[in-house]
């Protein structure tokens, strides 16, 4: 594996990754600009690539605005401030309101072109709880998918392509000018150039160690195929973050990693402790310490978390979804079909999306409606799109955002001709799914602006052999290093890129607040931490690749290991404890209002990599 | 909760050129022995269990089995993935055995025009997306005092 | 492979690992009776063996009983005194008192056989403490395993079988007469008749999730390799435990495991939080809690860990061992050629017993004069001859065992012909490699006595064929389920001995007070775990084994199960927190002399498979 | 930190029907490849890295890196085991290299005469082991009041 054949593909707009908000980018700049070459690359196989390969069984957001209706319908306003609470005060309004207004349109076209969304007798969607609709998801991917590969048109679509770096502009600083990457399938580099790009390349997973170990450890609730490489390779562009130090623990049935909103909102269960106590009501005291949040409905996220791990330190674990005693008060006074039916309903909750977790009661013979269900807390996800808001300072709509969070064209990071959405960007959660999509075409219709406005080509920055000679360093590390031992796994030459994420996992996990310190840090642990990591980023060096799929592997780590620097530094900045239940700042224990209502950027300088991390004001449009 | 390949059913995909499981692991996990033409998981503990190359693979020659660190074993979850519906084979450590029905698509595949039925687009500088006005049925919002 | 040949021995004396215990037994059994056939079986090879392998820095346990010399000596009354407390009250003091007045003879042989001891310029041993002595002991084991073999004799030492279980008598109930075990070498399975049975198979590793990850979770503090066979097979044969509840969860130089005793008896060295201050100074207050123990001196092993984790979960850590402080205290006023000599100490220190640290320090550029190293509290070991006491619960010397605590002969354990010491002997701690081969000594001249008195042979309960079939049974399983997979190791049919290990690590992890809840659990926690690990018992019956290598990780799996199980039923049998830092019951958060200062035993009947748990007074013979 | 041979030095104990390595190996680990004629640690991630098969190899074959897992790449500890000392050179990862010297035996490998001088057995029933008598010095102790 050397000298890579090297692959020049030139294009308008550029579409990095072909997840929920790529396939919206791809569908919207197509309705405006059928003229414009529009570029997708993808690393796996569109059909069933990113989150939502699995399927999903429920659009976490659906607003209802075309029924007007306030025992249905939500407004902008409500999801704001909604938002805006689960997040502890910090959010950016105008993000939010800018997908709440659009996004209904999303999921009325999921459905007409094929998606089933269940439907209540009187033709509305069935509410999961006040922002979502149940769906039959098994093939949400497939559908999405199809219409933005037909939107593309042939020949527009590089599947099983890996993009490593963005490329910037030989001749105007700051602006983007294309991207490469590599083929997984055969020795090819491609390099492409573009006028604009949109990064839509996921959030970021397994950048702590896991709860789960051995073979287990790519069983985790959020998806493990997403690297963080959009966040790292934006960073490495000297775009802006912001929000790196959140991240989101979800509560999850233990083991199998199955979401719980379905039975917290659907199925109406309670969770209670090992003596059968609804710890969400003996702890509500609790809640009176990170006042105005605390006491809003609902709970925000982490403070529920936090509750529950007041739980399992106090040893009234293990913490039990009380899926039978739901079950049974839904079929209370039904007759059999009804029990029938909502045991169907709550093995295809997991059936649509998390597969594993319906093994996981098969294999301890738990029927859902017969037995109660462990759940706990994960490890860390580092994402923008659910109870997570880290990602890229993006501008704002002009219609609605406040000066300073505007800088020319919707969702367009800090770096000229540079767009992202869904998981890439920062300060806007619980998008989801529909969200995501949503504000994928929201940054497309400002990429379309965008190229009308600055119709020349770019340059690109550095020429392709020397680009690509980098990309495929790993290959000849491993090739020059594999005399040294019988083994190709141990060899004192380079790292093989399994090993480096273990590393890097244990690393976060000891030092920055994972799993084993119940997510506890403080400034000397982040400092040892940072000590470690200078010398994990020197070792990247020597990553190790003996083949594509190696090759493949090395990338992303490298990609975990910039969101994981990022996520270091971040936290080290805020000095507070805003999300406790996501994470303690034992030096830090309080949530300080006074000094700590901002979000927290930061920057790395493409030429002398130092890294600024800094705050920005948050600034409230929606009134509380 | 691994992939992995039942060698009796596996033709690796009669020879061509990229086997179905290849094709559509979103995690590049699946791959071919050339020797033996068979498919077989490359790096099970990266495997997310999703199911994608197992509801793919026309031979039905992939299953998963739990992940031997935590599931007891003995459990088995076997998609039979239609047109328009997918059955789910649930079989309990146990013995039980639970069959679901579940619809997947209500528009065949292949069907999609994503711009069917929507207005030719707008102004370009407006915050209307596409298909707002079709969709929405009611005005798009902007806060108070915007 | 199937259809293995058999081999079968009869000897009157069957020692069963060739560890610092068993070489003691060989030792002392030919010394007493050389006309007797003495045969040993060691799974590895006796020169490398057990916990000795890489070598020892110190012998930790040595009285000077010879110079009657205050400022130098030690009585056995001090060391029955200093190991109770450090116990918190529950020891052995019959067996105790038995090890100290015949450890020193043991350690003067060593010097004899070539074990280069460091001496004083008054030809005293260089004592590192108050109890032990410094040894270049590199090759320690090597040199106790030529005197044993010399001993032993041609012909009588098996090497590579490793023994899976003990046969009892056909005709005498309780009673041993044997033990089974397979070659690792070839296809052969080996059965062993005897008149009395020493076990001497060591203590037991990673029955718990370790901290290390990856590859290197081999990398543990006590030798991966003990695994518990000994209690294991002793359990089975129904012989009586004792305080299988207890660990052993030692503080250690991080991710290398180095101890830290010569740093803090030797150097002198001070352990501070990150912020410098001494904690074991700033946290005595807590002390005050677990009177009286806790206001002795030494301060006992698990409170001085229960300080350092109250530091941790404060945030305060990392936790560093202040070598630099020390030695630069040692060397002041020195010359060059001192501070030489120290860094060479120093560096021995781990060269000898834990090589792995000094990889550590080097690979992190830490010269041990010149920056401070990080210290942490390891997973938990379950043995019986460090500052862990768990084991059998043995007959004690007839001069000194109140009634009660003695059946007839020394160190026999409440099975006929079954005796045991080391780390196999529970209440008895802190003999560590000296008083471990003093107390397998102790044994054989009971053994010997003991085939005196009964000189008929045995008779094997059971064919050898059908139990040759038992233990080649997970070759079997593997032969007959391969075939269902492209891969040997994604198979529904077996389990892979390494897969199993991690279930069962993750499971005592999470249930049963491991690293991750940090130490904690209770009555509800360990409930659940016991419902898991009765799944995982029966799965047991599905180990798969490759070959023979996978066969010896199939049983050592086994015994370390059963060992998980006698932790987890002690654990939830004892209803008080004894050992805080060593695990906590969070149900019972108290220390409680009135209802629990006694031993808790177990026993599994061998016809029901059941087990009883209950308490066993604990008797004073040594004053306070 | 497993142990690794190194192709270029190990030459497989010449096709001895049993090898060093594998002789020594506490853990089962080191074996032998036939084709190649070359060792190799089978199980890494079960290697106590206890250096009994590096110190034993007559080739110096075999090395142990320091463990993927946690350790930073570059250093090097190595021993060289002779009769009565063992040197070790021990490389950092900034390149600094210290070297150590220590005694580990005070007598020749295979001269322990394990019962020389010591007196003949005395009873078998009471206290005393081999050797108290004569290394001991002092009485036996027994606890006061027995
Ligand atoms: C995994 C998961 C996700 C969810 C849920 C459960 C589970 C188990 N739940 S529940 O828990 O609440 O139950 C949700 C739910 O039910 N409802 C919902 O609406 N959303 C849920 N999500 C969240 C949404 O899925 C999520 O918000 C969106 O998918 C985010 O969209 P986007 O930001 O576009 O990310 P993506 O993962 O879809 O796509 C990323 C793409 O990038 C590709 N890629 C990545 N790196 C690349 C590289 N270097 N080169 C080329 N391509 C490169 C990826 O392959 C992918 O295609
Ligand atoms: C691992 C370790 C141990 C110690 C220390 C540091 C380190 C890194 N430290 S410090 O930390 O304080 O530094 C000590 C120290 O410095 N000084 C000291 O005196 N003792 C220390 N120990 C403790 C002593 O070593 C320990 O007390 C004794 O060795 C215990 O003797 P014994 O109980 O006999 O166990 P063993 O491990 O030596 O021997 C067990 C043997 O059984 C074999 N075996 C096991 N299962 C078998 C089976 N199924 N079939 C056949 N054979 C089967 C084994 O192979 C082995 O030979
Ligand atoms: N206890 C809860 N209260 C309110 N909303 C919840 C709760 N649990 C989950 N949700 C929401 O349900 C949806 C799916 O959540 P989850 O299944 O946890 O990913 C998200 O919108 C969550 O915010
Ligand atoms: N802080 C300490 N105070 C007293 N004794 C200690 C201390 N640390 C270790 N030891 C003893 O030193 C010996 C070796 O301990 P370790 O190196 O921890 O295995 C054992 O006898 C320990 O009990
Ligand atoms: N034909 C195959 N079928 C199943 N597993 C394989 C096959 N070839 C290689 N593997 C596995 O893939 C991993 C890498 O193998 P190798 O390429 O031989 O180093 C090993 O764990 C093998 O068990
Ligand atoms: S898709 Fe099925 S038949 Fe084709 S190679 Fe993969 S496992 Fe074999
Ligand atoms: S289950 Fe999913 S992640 Fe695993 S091999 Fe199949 S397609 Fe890939
Ligand atoms: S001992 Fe050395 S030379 Fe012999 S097989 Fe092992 S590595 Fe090769
Ligand atoms: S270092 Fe020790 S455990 Fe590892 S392979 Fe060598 S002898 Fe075996
Ligand atoms: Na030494």
């Amino acid at each position: 594996m050397a000298n890579p054949e090297i692959t020049q593909v030139e294009c308008d707009i550029l579409i990095l990754g072909g997840g929920m908000s790529g396939c919206g980018a791809a569908f919207e700049a197509k309705y405006w600009a059928p003229d414009l070459k529009v570029v997708m690359v993808e690393k796996s196989a569109v059909e069933r690539s990113g989150a939502v390969a699995q399927g999903l069984s429920a659009i976490n957001l659906y607003m209802g605005l075309r029924y007007n209706d306030p025992s249905y319908s939500k407004t902008p306003e409500e999801f704001v401030r909604y938002v805006r609470n689960d997040m502890m005060g910090i959010a950016r309004d105008d993000l939010l309101y800018d997908i709440a207004r659009h996004v209904d349109t999303s999921v009325h076209m999921f459905e007409e072109w094929g998606l089933p969304i269940w439907k209540r007798p009187d033709g509305k969607y069935t509410r999961e709880g006040p922002w979502q609709v149940m769906i039959n998801g098994e093939s949400y991917k497939p559908i999405v998918a199809e219409a933005a590969k037909t939107a593309l048109g042939e020949g527009n679509l590089y599947e099983r392509v890996a993009i490593t770096n963005l490329i910037m502009d030989a001749e105007e600083e700051n602006r983007v000018a294309g991207a490469i990457g590599f083929s997984t399938r055969e020795n090819r580099i491609y390099v492409f150039k573009a006028k604009v790009v949109y990064m839509g390349a996921g959030g970021a997973t397994a950048i702590f160690r896991p709860r789960s170990t051995g073979e287990g450890m790519g069983r985790t609730w959020f998806t493990v195929f997403n690297t963080g490489s959009g966040y790292a390779m934006m960073l490495e562009a000297g775009a802006e973050a912001t929000q790196m130090e959140h991240r989101f623990v979800p509560t999850r049935f233990k083991d199998g990693y199955g979401p719980v909103g379905a039975w917290f909102l659907l199925f109406k269960s309670g969770a209670t402790n090992a003596k059968g106590e609804d710890y969400l009501k003996t702890r509500e005291a609790e809640l009176q310490k990170f006042l105005p949040y605390g006491e809003a409905k609902p709970t925000p996220t982490p403070l529920r978390n936090h509750q529950m791990l007041l739980e399992l330190l106090d040893g009234n674990g293990p913490i039990y979804m009380r899926t039978e005693e739901a079950i049974a008060k839904l079929a209370a006074g039904e007759g059999p079909e009804r029990l029938k039916e909502l045991e169907s309903e709550a093995w295809e909750d997991f059936l649509d999306m998390t597969i594993s977790q319906a093994m996981v009661w098969a294999a301890q013979n738990i029927e859902p409606d017969k037995a109660p269900s462990e759940i706990y807390p994960t490890e860390p996800y580092i994402m923008g799109s659910h109870s997570g808001c880290s990602g890229m300072w993006v501008s704002g709509p002009e219609d609605l955002a406040p000066p300073g969070y505007h800088w020319g064209y919707n969702r367009m990071t800090t770096v000229k001709g540079l767009f992202t959405a869904g998981d890439g960007a920062g300060a806007s959660p619980h998008k989801f799914s529909s969200g995501s999509f949503t504000e994928g075409r929201l940054a497309a219709k400002a990429m379309v602006a965008f190229v009308r406005d600055n119709p020349n080509t770019t340059k690109l920055n550095g020429g392709a052999e020397e680009l690509g000679q980098a990309v495929y360093k790993p290959l000849t590390n491993f090739e020059k290093g594999r005399g040294a031992s019988t083994r190709p796994d141990v060899n004192p030459n380079y790292l093989l890129p399994n090993q480096a994420l273990r590393r890097l996992q244990k690393l976060m996990d000891e030092y920055v607040a994972g799993t084993s310190t119940w997510y506890k840090t403080s400034e000397t642990m982040l400092n040892r931490g940072l000590q470690l990591l200078e010398m994990f980023k020197e070792d990247l060096e020597n990553l190790g690749a003996a083949d594509l799929h190696g090759l493949l592997r090395c990338w992303e780590l490298k990609h975990r290991t910039a969101v994981a620097e990022a996520h270091l530094r971040h936290i080290m900045f805020r000095q507070e404890t805003r999300w406790p239940g996501y994470y303690y700042r034992t030096d830090y224990p309080q949530l300080d209002d006074t000094n700590w209502r901002c979000f927290v950027n930061s920057r790395v300088d493409p030429k002398t990599k130092k890294w600024d991390v800094f705050k920005k004001e948050y600034l409230q449009i929606v009134p509380d | 909760m691994p992939s992995y390949v039942n060698p009796e059913k596996c033709d690796g995909c009669k020879g061509r050129d990229k086997t179905a499981c290849m094709y559509i692991c979103p995690n590049d996990l699946m791959t071919l022995d050339k020797e033996a033409m068979k498919g077989y998981n490359q790096e099970p503990e990266m495997c997310w269990e999703c199911y994608s190359c197992v509801k793919i693979c026309p031979q039905s020659a992939i299953e998963v089995r739990g992940y031997a660190d935590f599931v007891p074993m003995g459990a088995r979850v076997t998609p039979l993935r239609g047109t328009d519906s997918i059955i789910w084979a649930v079989k309990f450590r146990n013995g039980t055995v639970k069959r679901f029905r579940f619809p997947i698509r209500t528009k065949p595949e292949g069907s999609i025009r994503p711009y069917d039925g929507l207005n030719q687009p707008g102004d370009l500088r407006d915050i209307v997306l596409a298909g707002d006005r079709e969709k929405l049925g009611a005005e798009i919002p902007v806060p108070a005092g915007k």
